[in-house]
């Protein structure tokens, strides 16, 4: 979230598409995501100028292509750090990034865990499809254990991560999670994201049709009303066999660690975790500025090179010729 | 009280002791006596790897080396005239390296049995002959110091501390320097603990006294101000100075800096220093790696700001990757590289310029990358500058190569002034700049100057000019500049000479090389990059001064080589190539001149001795001829 | 933990002492952790050529070259990924990490959190001395809010990461914490983690008197006693006004999170926060490899090369000269 | 029915279509055809960077070029002979390729308005002259293969899926090829799923029957075998070639292999070979990224097992830090680099050689590092096994340089004899190497073999040779090989250049080099690596053909360099080196040996074709020589 106001333009999800043809494979999840968000950046009120795109690598990394604002497309995993540079360097722009279960969680890992603890302004939307879909099909960090595979012809290994899980272990002030087949709660966590202000992470399950189909089919159609707990302020949930109701501005994040596990259990939760203030990195930064200069004025250059223990030559005095020196008797 | 003054041209003074004993505080206020007094100067700390190494040890010792004289020097010195050794290990250290009849100042104080075997020591060297051909003066120098501040009460290991102190008035007695500067810097320094600023300055009063008043030391001497530029002029490390220069580059740019890097050695100085200076508009951020580093510097270079990234070797591997993206995108960046020895961990305190066929080359595909080099400590301001000229000029990350000796070596420096440095132009795209033929107009990121080959900068925020870049590859010619992904054969051809161009069209903007040949009648000519310059011109004084004939050129751009480089080596029957490395400038000067240039390389960690090599580049000079067909 | 049992030899702290002079600075806290783990390392009771020590770059991790065991000094974060390799490559080893607050968490971030998930087995030793040592004193990601450090000498602005919060966030296995000052209860944790099959994450707080003198001198002495939760089994414990027994066994980690938030208020609970079963990588590799030979035979690289669609050239057939042949006609 | 058959020497043909219409099948199945009847041949496979480009769309056109012949080919070819089109974005990119008389056969189906505005064309190029200098079958391919499947009962969408199994019958049957083996495969393929199976076959069956019966085709072809030596073969890619070699490295050493890799085209397929063979106690690992990869690689290596990591020039950037630390801890390590188009991410998908400087020089410091490149697919084989030997033998990172044309293009095999490939002897330490003077004994990591300054590989598990490395400097000369830290000056020096002259030695191992010169009097050498071998044959051929002598080497080490590299350059008027980059070798030749060879550089992601090469070389050839003093 920007937090320099600007005259509101009146925008259209048209205003937000690029002249680029889009370029998934058919039926892939990130078209439904691509569209949800062309309509919602409308309602941020912001210029389309004032909006920077930031992505990684992988077929969702695309993203950034197909927005009519600022983007870029970098290199894989290091789009939090590219975000943070651009969201510590100006406060006028919205900051987000577009990354995948591979690139956020793979090889960008550390730099996901870094903005969130640091809480710098940048809303991460975590496209996860469970699976590498540009390298062809490989197993991800958020795939099932046992997972067939092109890398792991007879199963994969390893326990996956909880995203929700890792970024409330990572000291993330806003968690949210929601799904590419649910228009209106995608909006309305998207709008939820953008409105909090510092490091929002939004988990987005994703199908990909082509490596990994129906990985969230359960979620889908008839059997989503049992499978899903839809989280709202003030939702009775029950974890452990304890109840509260939900409240994601708790400032402990406990209960809503608690909450990212019911999915070992029957139900997957859906919607914001957790959104707390804490002053952001790029705003602290920006103070730390200003005081600075409060403090002690801009700085002027010339003090500055004048500054320390300085002493004056005075008149000029010319430059022997350095020939007629030599530093110690000559070795041959 | 001395009865005989004696007038030198130079000295070269070593301060050496534990890591604990204050040897870099004593030998930096020893240099700003020396400079305040007009002397010229050249400093060399050699810090141990280890935090603390274990106390009286070999590998715990820390010196300072001081070159200051009455004429224009180049180095910190070969070998010391003088040497302070506070313990035995700093004795051990550093005996190798004094020529016979040095003088040497020795804490007796801890010459115990137990820290003599700590060092192999069978023998007291001080009981022995084995320091027979130097002029040895042995003193209690903690015992003076304990002595000396005793009515201040402190602990006995507090009133010890003060020996650096002792021995730093000793010595400026002993050259004759004013202690005055020290007294108000130790006062400042200790300004909240009047206690340890009064015993500090008791001591350091106490060794001045102690030269004044005993007879000790036979004579005296002095070594007169050297004959420089009038003006300002301070003391400054490399590191500092190349600090100041990216903060210079910010102000004559008008751009905001902002300095993405991870602690390492020997760059951390310049996030330090940075971080000082936040009402300059420059941020620094301290990043959870290198990779993040560069990437916040390539993001806020995306927004407008001038993105930095510092550290060294290892740091380069590791943002090997995302420079490639600075490439690609055509962003400006600068990536400083102090450079230390390697490979790996290497030797990490120690100075080497080893990464300069890195610095070329260590990234995937062709991607050129300019790549410039600082010469001295206080160059290293001005290359700063001109680093961040040629990366917001051409729109294209750059490497400026310094290394450990220039960051924490030291030389007086002549302030400039600020109105006299040349402003750096953005030149921000403010609005559409591609006539779409249908009377309107859109906005082509890669849309170049065809005289720079710089495509426009058009930051987040300006409407209108909103646009993707990214890694792929883009249509992004001359006539093509919409800079959309293109898999294309022909169209990648083009961009990959197209970024080599741009890279070697920077040449174009150099003024001539200044090639130093006082005869104008050398036939060879040495040419080096980085912090030999000091070595390489001593040592050609020298060769010049035993009545030979030499030449000398020294490279601050070594990609693209300046214009007028080819003519210069072919000018010349024999080119000397002097690195620390195994030869890196050399190869490249061979594979693109096709000149026989003979590598001379010191692989130590520490910079060319002026009498090694001296004698080394009189071997070539002196060397006959090979008959030319 | 290895599973290969072999002869336990009767081995004493002095064994596994190597030749080199320790080069810590006085009074640093790693000297305790070596005497410590030098002490323990007997117990074991594995031979010191099947004692592996992994560490990355730090003041810490000099820690191998004490040891008279196995060792690499590796590079700047880089020991999980290390590790994993000798733990995947061999089942007879104990490996051990160790590492610093920077290089675990900084630089190294990722590579422990997938080593957490996969439980490979390790046991990682972090010395927290939430700082910078080697390279003279920055900030760290343990750092406090608001540090003066060389780097931040206005106050360090990045909320720290709570390396057990973390850790249990990233599906760890086994996480425990203990202080340098406590040589019995270093040594208990010490047991505990060498005993866990998987990966153990210890944190081991850790005073530089040179940089961040007195961190933990709260946790140390008489105020002690009131500071310190000592986390057993069974051990009432109380958190945002919720009291049950502390189990670290319990499959669940809601509450062995609850627990590592507690510092937040006013305790620091040290001890085993968890420690699960799960198959470990390494093991799960193993018998991968050993059920691809039960399926199908050991390989034969002869098989191998002649698998697929194979065709004979029968009887031997004069090569001709390949100057006879051109591919097209000739352009000139 | 044919009227004629006509006897051709060889065919290019390239089969072209959506990503989803299984061109790529239809390829390797028709190669396969080709191989089992005894042609040579090489194939070229292009596939879009997207997963699944939008249908119908150029970018989302996939294709396979085969180029097949009565004798021993060595390029995929230039200009295909055939091409079959199965959309008209197909034909649209494939068109400007097709030499004037090509043959095309074209699926009308899709040409209708709405893909013909998809990808531009105004008007159907099937009915107006566009296409008047080739000769078209425009044939409803979809609609045939639909009425060929139908008893089947498919939906409409999975029926026209046949139609590519239609295409290859047909064209086999155009090339008198027995589709018998297809049918093998298809029967294989969809064993679970038998209506797909027989729905495929009943096309395949259809599409010759179609070509046998109707009079379409005036002419069919035949292309005879070519003459190979006897022996058993099999067509393989270089990816797959390339697992093979190091499968065999494992075998041939006796030590398991652990692959750490992180995903990357054109790299991947590496990965999924080898977990394909963990009976041959192959170990992969999916890492998290390149780095944790590497470092897995290094620590099995530590731990006694060959550790390889496969990767591309992003990732090898990545990687750097930690090759250094395998440079500096001397452990036995392959990389295996599949290079792509660069820089940054590039061109994922197509083929460069533009990573050879950063495989050299890609580290900080002086950090040598072994570097060979394979020449063609079925070479990948060999060249995995000399990475291995080298590693192994002297204990060292050893990187080893493949190409995306090498990795999926395929080629004939000559399966190898198992029993006659060489071992690979670890050489494991056993037991203590070092005499204390004391009577005892002990370990010490860095004492080297003299002859080749290999150090000693002592695996955990071994008693009483426990010892420590890492990545600082340390005393590891032949005479001081304890290997602890050192931060001497002089051993450093030492150090850097002993690493240096190890890998220096290895060149002492190889074979002399093979020049191919015929006439035995060339006076014009071309020279190059990796994967341009089979385009400069081809090109050489061509020249001698039109009556002139041209020498051809070709280096599978790039360092070392060969021992007799510079006398066979300097025996040679002019010396020309083609290179899918910049003049990278070009480079390395000229600083090492100062002859001035000429770059021939090409950078559009494709290899050579061998006509324009051939008429570059040409050029060189018949220049007028310069005059010599
Ligand atoms: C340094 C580097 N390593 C590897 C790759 C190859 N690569 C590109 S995207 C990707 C993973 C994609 O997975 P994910 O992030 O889940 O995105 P998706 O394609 O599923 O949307 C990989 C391994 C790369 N481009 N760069
Ligand atoms: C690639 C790389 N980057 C940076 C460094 C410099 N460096 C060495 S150790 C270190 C951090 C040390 O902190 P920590 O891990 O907490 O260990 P400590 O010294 O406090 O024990 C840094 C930044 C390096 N050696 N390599
Ligand atoms: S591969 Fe999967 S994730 Fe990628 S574009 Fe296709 S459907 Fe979407
Ligand atoms: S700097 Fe701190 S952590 Fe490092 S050795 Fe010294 S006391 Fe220990
Ligand atoms: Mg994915
Ligand atoms: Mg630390």
């Amino acid at each position: 979230m920007t937090t320099v106001d600007l005259p509101a333009p009146t925008l259209t999800a048209k205003d937000f598409s690029s002249d680029q043809e889009v370029r998934w494979c058919p039926g892939c999840g990130d078209y439904a995501v691509l569209k949800a968000v062309q309509s919602f950046l409308p309602d941020l009120g912001l210029r389309r100028e004032n909006i920077v795109f930031v992505s990684g690598i992988g077929c969702s990394s695309r993203f950034p292509y197909y927005l009519d604002t600022y983007g870029m497309h970098s290199i894989h995993g290091r789009a939090p750090s590219i975000a943070t540079g651009i969201a510590t360097a100006r406060e006028d722009l919205s900051v987000w990034v577009v990354t995948g279960d591979g690139d956020a969680l793979s090889i960008g890992g550390n730099h996901l865990i870094h903005a969130l603890r640091r809480n710098v302004n940048m809303t991460i939307l975590l496209f996860n499809n469970r699976i590498y879909g540009l390298t062809k099909g490989q197993y991800s960090p958020t795939s099932e254990v046992g997972k067939v595979t092109k890398s792991t012809p007879v199963g994969s290994l390893d326990h996956p991560f909880n995203p929700v899980s890792l970024a409330l272990g990572a000291e993330a002030t806003f968690v949210a999670r929601t799904i590419d087949s649910d228009r209106k709660h995608l909006t309305a966590v998207l709008a939820a994201a953008a409105a909090h202000r510092g490091t929002s992470l939004v988990e987005i399950y994703q199908n990909c049709p082509i490596f990994n189909d129906g990985a969230f089919e359960d979620l889908k159609g008839p059997r989503a009303a049992q499978r899903l707990v839809r989280l709202e302020p003030g939702l009775e949930v029950t974890v452990d066999g304890r109840t509260w109701q939900h409240d994601p501005t708790e400032i402990s994040p406990t209960r809503q660690f608690a909450l990212s596990r019911m999915d070992e259990a029957e139900a997957v939760p859906i919607g914001v975790f957790r959104q707390v203030e804490r002053p952001t990195y790029d705003d602290l930064t920006r103070s730390q500025a200003a005081d600075a200069v409060a403090d002690r004025g801009r700085g002027r250059l010339q003090d500055l090179l004048d500054s320390g223990d300085t002493w004056t030559v005075p008149g000029p005095s010319a430059t022997p010729d350095p020939t007629d020196f030599q530093e110690e008797p000559c070795p041959s | 009280m001395a009865s005989t003054v004696t007038e030198l041209d130079r000295v070269v003074i070593r301060f050496a002791g534990d890591s604990g004993d204050g040897m870099q505080l004593t030998g930096d206020r020893f240099t700003q006596e020396a400079a305040v007094f007009g002397n010229d100067l050249s400093t060399l700390p050699n810090f141990p790897a280890e935090i603390r190494a274990p106390q009286g040890t070999i590998p715990g010792v820390s010196s300072f080396q001081l070159h200051f004289a009455n004429y224009d020097i180049l180095t910190p010195g070969d070998r010391p005239d003088v040497l302070v050794a506070m313990n035995p290990a700093a004795l051990k250290a550093n005996l190798a390296d004094l020529p016979r009849g040095a003088t040497i100042i020795v804490d007796t104080h801890d010459f115990t049995r137990r820290n003599l075997d700590k060092v192999g020591y069978d023998a007291n060297p001080l009981e022995d002959d084995s320091l027979a051909e130097f002029a040895v003066h042995a003193l209690d120098l903690t015992g003076l110091s304990v002595e000396a501040v005793k009515e201040f009460g402190l602990s006995r290991k507090d009133a010890a501390r003060s020996k650096n102190m002792f021995a730093l008035g000793l010595v400026s007695w002993l050259y004759g320097r004013d202690v005055a500067g020290s007294e108000e810097h130790l006062a400042a320094k200790f300004a909240g603990r009047p206690t340890i600023r009064d015993a500090n300055v008791a001591a350091l009063r106490a060794g001045w006294n102690f030269g004044e008043t005993t007879e000790t030391f036979a004579v005296s001497y002095v070594v007169k101000p050297a004959p420089v530029a009038a003006g300002r002029y301070r003391n400054i490390t490399g590191n500092t100075a190349l600090s100041y220069g990216l903060v210079a580059a910010g102000e004559l740019s008008g751009l905001p800096v902002l300095l993405g890097a991870y602690p390492i050695t020997p760059a951390s100085d310049i996030l330090h220093e940075l971080s000082k200076h936040k009402n300059f508009g420059i941020a620094t951020f301290q990043a959870e790696d290198e990779i993040a580093a560069i990437g916040a510097a390539v993001g806020a270079s995306f927004a407008g700001t001038l993105g930095v990234t510092a550290t060294s070797g290892p740091g380069v591997a590791l943002k090997s990757e995302a420079m490639g993206l600075a490439v690609m995108t055509e962003l400006p960046l600068v990536v400083v590289d102090v450079q230390r020895g390697g490979p790996s961990t290497g030797l990490p305190t120690k100075t080497e310029q080893s990464d300069l066929l890195q610095a070329l080359h260590g990234r995937n595909g062709e991607s050129p990358m300019p790549v410039i080099a600082a010469q001295s400590p206080t160059d290293c301001f001005a290359a700063a500058i001109e680093a961040a000229r040629i990366a917001i000029t051409y729109r294209t990350p750059v490497m400026l190569l310094s290394d450990g000796y220039l960051a924490n070596g030291s030389e007086p420096w002549a302030i400039p002034d600020v109105a006299g440095l040349p402003r750096i132009e953005p030149g921000f795209a403010t609005e559409p700049n591609h006539d779409k033929g249908d009377g309107t107009t859109d906005f082509w990121p890669y849309l170049r100057d065809v005289e720079t080959l710089a495509r426009p900068w058009a930051v987040p925020g300006t409407p209108g000019l909103e646009h993707r870049i990214g890694g792929l590859e883009k249509a992004g010619t001359v006539e093509t500049g919409h800079g959309n992904i293109s898999y294309d054969p022909d169209n990648h051809d083009r961009m990959v000479r197209l970024r080599q161009e741009k890279v070697r069209r920077i040449a174009d903007s150099l003024p001539p090389l200044e090639v130093d040949d006082p005869s104008g009648e050398a036939e060879v000519l040495v040419i080096g990059w980085g912090s030999t310059y000091g070595p390489i011109g001593a040592a050609c004084r020298r060769v010049r001064a035993a009545g030979h004939r030499v030449a000398q050129v020294h490279l601050r751009h070594l990609n693209p080589f300046p214009n007028d480089l080819g003519e210069i080596l072919r000018r010349y029957d024999r080119v000397v190539c002097p690195e620390m490395n195994l030869g890196q400038l050399s190869r490249l000067l061979r594979a693109e001149y096709l000149v026989d240039v003979r590598p001379i390389t010191t692989v130590r960690g520490l910079p060319f001795g002026a009498e090694a090599l001296s004698a080394d580049l009189l071997a070539h000079v002196t060397e006959t001829p090979e008959p030319t067909a």
